[in-house]
């Protein structure tokens, strides 16, 4: 089974060290989280949001077969 | 979810003001106009405990943005009569003084297109997945912060 | 009454997106501007009883109009943070599709900008002794009137 | 004694022919007002203000030596 790939975005990637990262495969968001906290434990002080194949996702969301994974800090734009 | 047209609203560096003339002249020919509303971000040269912005580097999530940007855009054109709208965001790095935001929107009376203008401002701001990383003049840095 | 600067707003026939490039490209110099807002009039073909308007002829009682038109600029002063403001205005004919008002604010923060550039051209438009002559493509005329 | 010219603008030149039009000289913008709508019977018609030496009146206003004077329909620029 492959892994996941989560791009990370904006001061998220001075945690991560890199613009996206690799972890294994797990079911839904919330695992995810509990994975990526304990991987980067920085993330935990960190507001950001989760985005499944481009789509925010404020509850617990399944992560299917060929999901796409952000992690979305405070839009700073403009 | 409805197909929507998607435009690229992205260009790496700076909005050269010839761009933007550029962008007026067309409209010359949309005789219809009868007021154009224009918003132009720039970025400041701030200065944060001693040490001043000399540039911004944008980065988005391209995708994302760019399919919200046309909600956003099909929002605005129903709830006002506009002839045109046209948006521009930058890329990778801005020096402070440079433009790095170009919204522009266009009516047959001016109060749809300037009030459109500012809230397609706002939304863009608030909505879109854009960061701003502040450069400073030693080449540290801080993410910026919408407020 | 006080002294004031009076700065000539007019300009002959047409205003040129270059010559509005030409300005914004002038504020890169003021890093301490966030925001820059403009609102450009552009002349409207419109038809009236089947005649099209081809061109609008503007003239200006010229003394009383730059005389407040300075009043207003230091009353948008007085209310706003700016930067800066310029504002230009077409005397002689400018044809449809072409540019007859440029009304430019700039300011650390977008919403100064804006609100500044809105009120600055619903003042113009109600208080500047400026007068329209609408021309049709048959050479007959009427006076616009503003709504 | 030299009359006054009274500049017109707008759509008044088309009544008054030109853009300005010379009266014999008055003591106040009411008496203007009675010379020039027995002059120019369109005049009554119209909406204007009189502005002596640049500023607008709505009051009767004496008018000065060298007073200069304006009649200005509903302004339309922009």
């Amino acid at each position: 089974m492959d892994g996941l790939t989560i791009q990370v975005f904006g001061q998220l990637t001075d945690i991560v060290g890199a613009a996206s990262c690799a972890v294994e495969r797990v079911d839904d968001t919330e695992s995810l989280k509990t994975l990526l906290f304990a991987k980067y434990p920085l993330l935990k002080q960190k507001k950001f949001m989760v985005a499944v194949n481009n789509r925010i996702v404020k509850e617990n969301t399944p992560i299917g077969e060929v999901a796409n994974i952000a992690l979305l800090p405070p839009f700073s734009g403009g | 979810m409805k197909e929507r047209k998607i435009k690229n609203i992205f260009l790496q560096g700076a909005i050269d003001p010839g761009f933007i003339a550029g962008s007026i002249a067309k409209h010359s020919t949309k005789t219809d106009i009868g007021g154009h509303s224009i918003f132009l971000g720039q970025v400041r040269a701030d200065v944060i405990e001693d040490k001043q912005v000399s540039a911004i580097e944008y980065t988005a999530h391209e995708e994302m943005a760019l399919a919200r940007m046309a909600e956003i855009r099909e929002d605005i054109f129903a709830k006002y009569p506009l002839t045109c709208m046209h948006v521009y965001h930058s890329l990778g790095s801005v020096n402070a003084g440079e433009i790095c935001l170009f919204v522009f929107t266009s009516s047959a009376h001016r109060k749809a297109a300037i009030d459109s203008c500012e809230e397609t401002v706002e939304r863009i701001k608030a909505e879109l997945p854009v960061w701003g990383k502040e450069i400073f003049s030693d080449n540290s840095y801080q993410w910026k912060e919408n407020r």
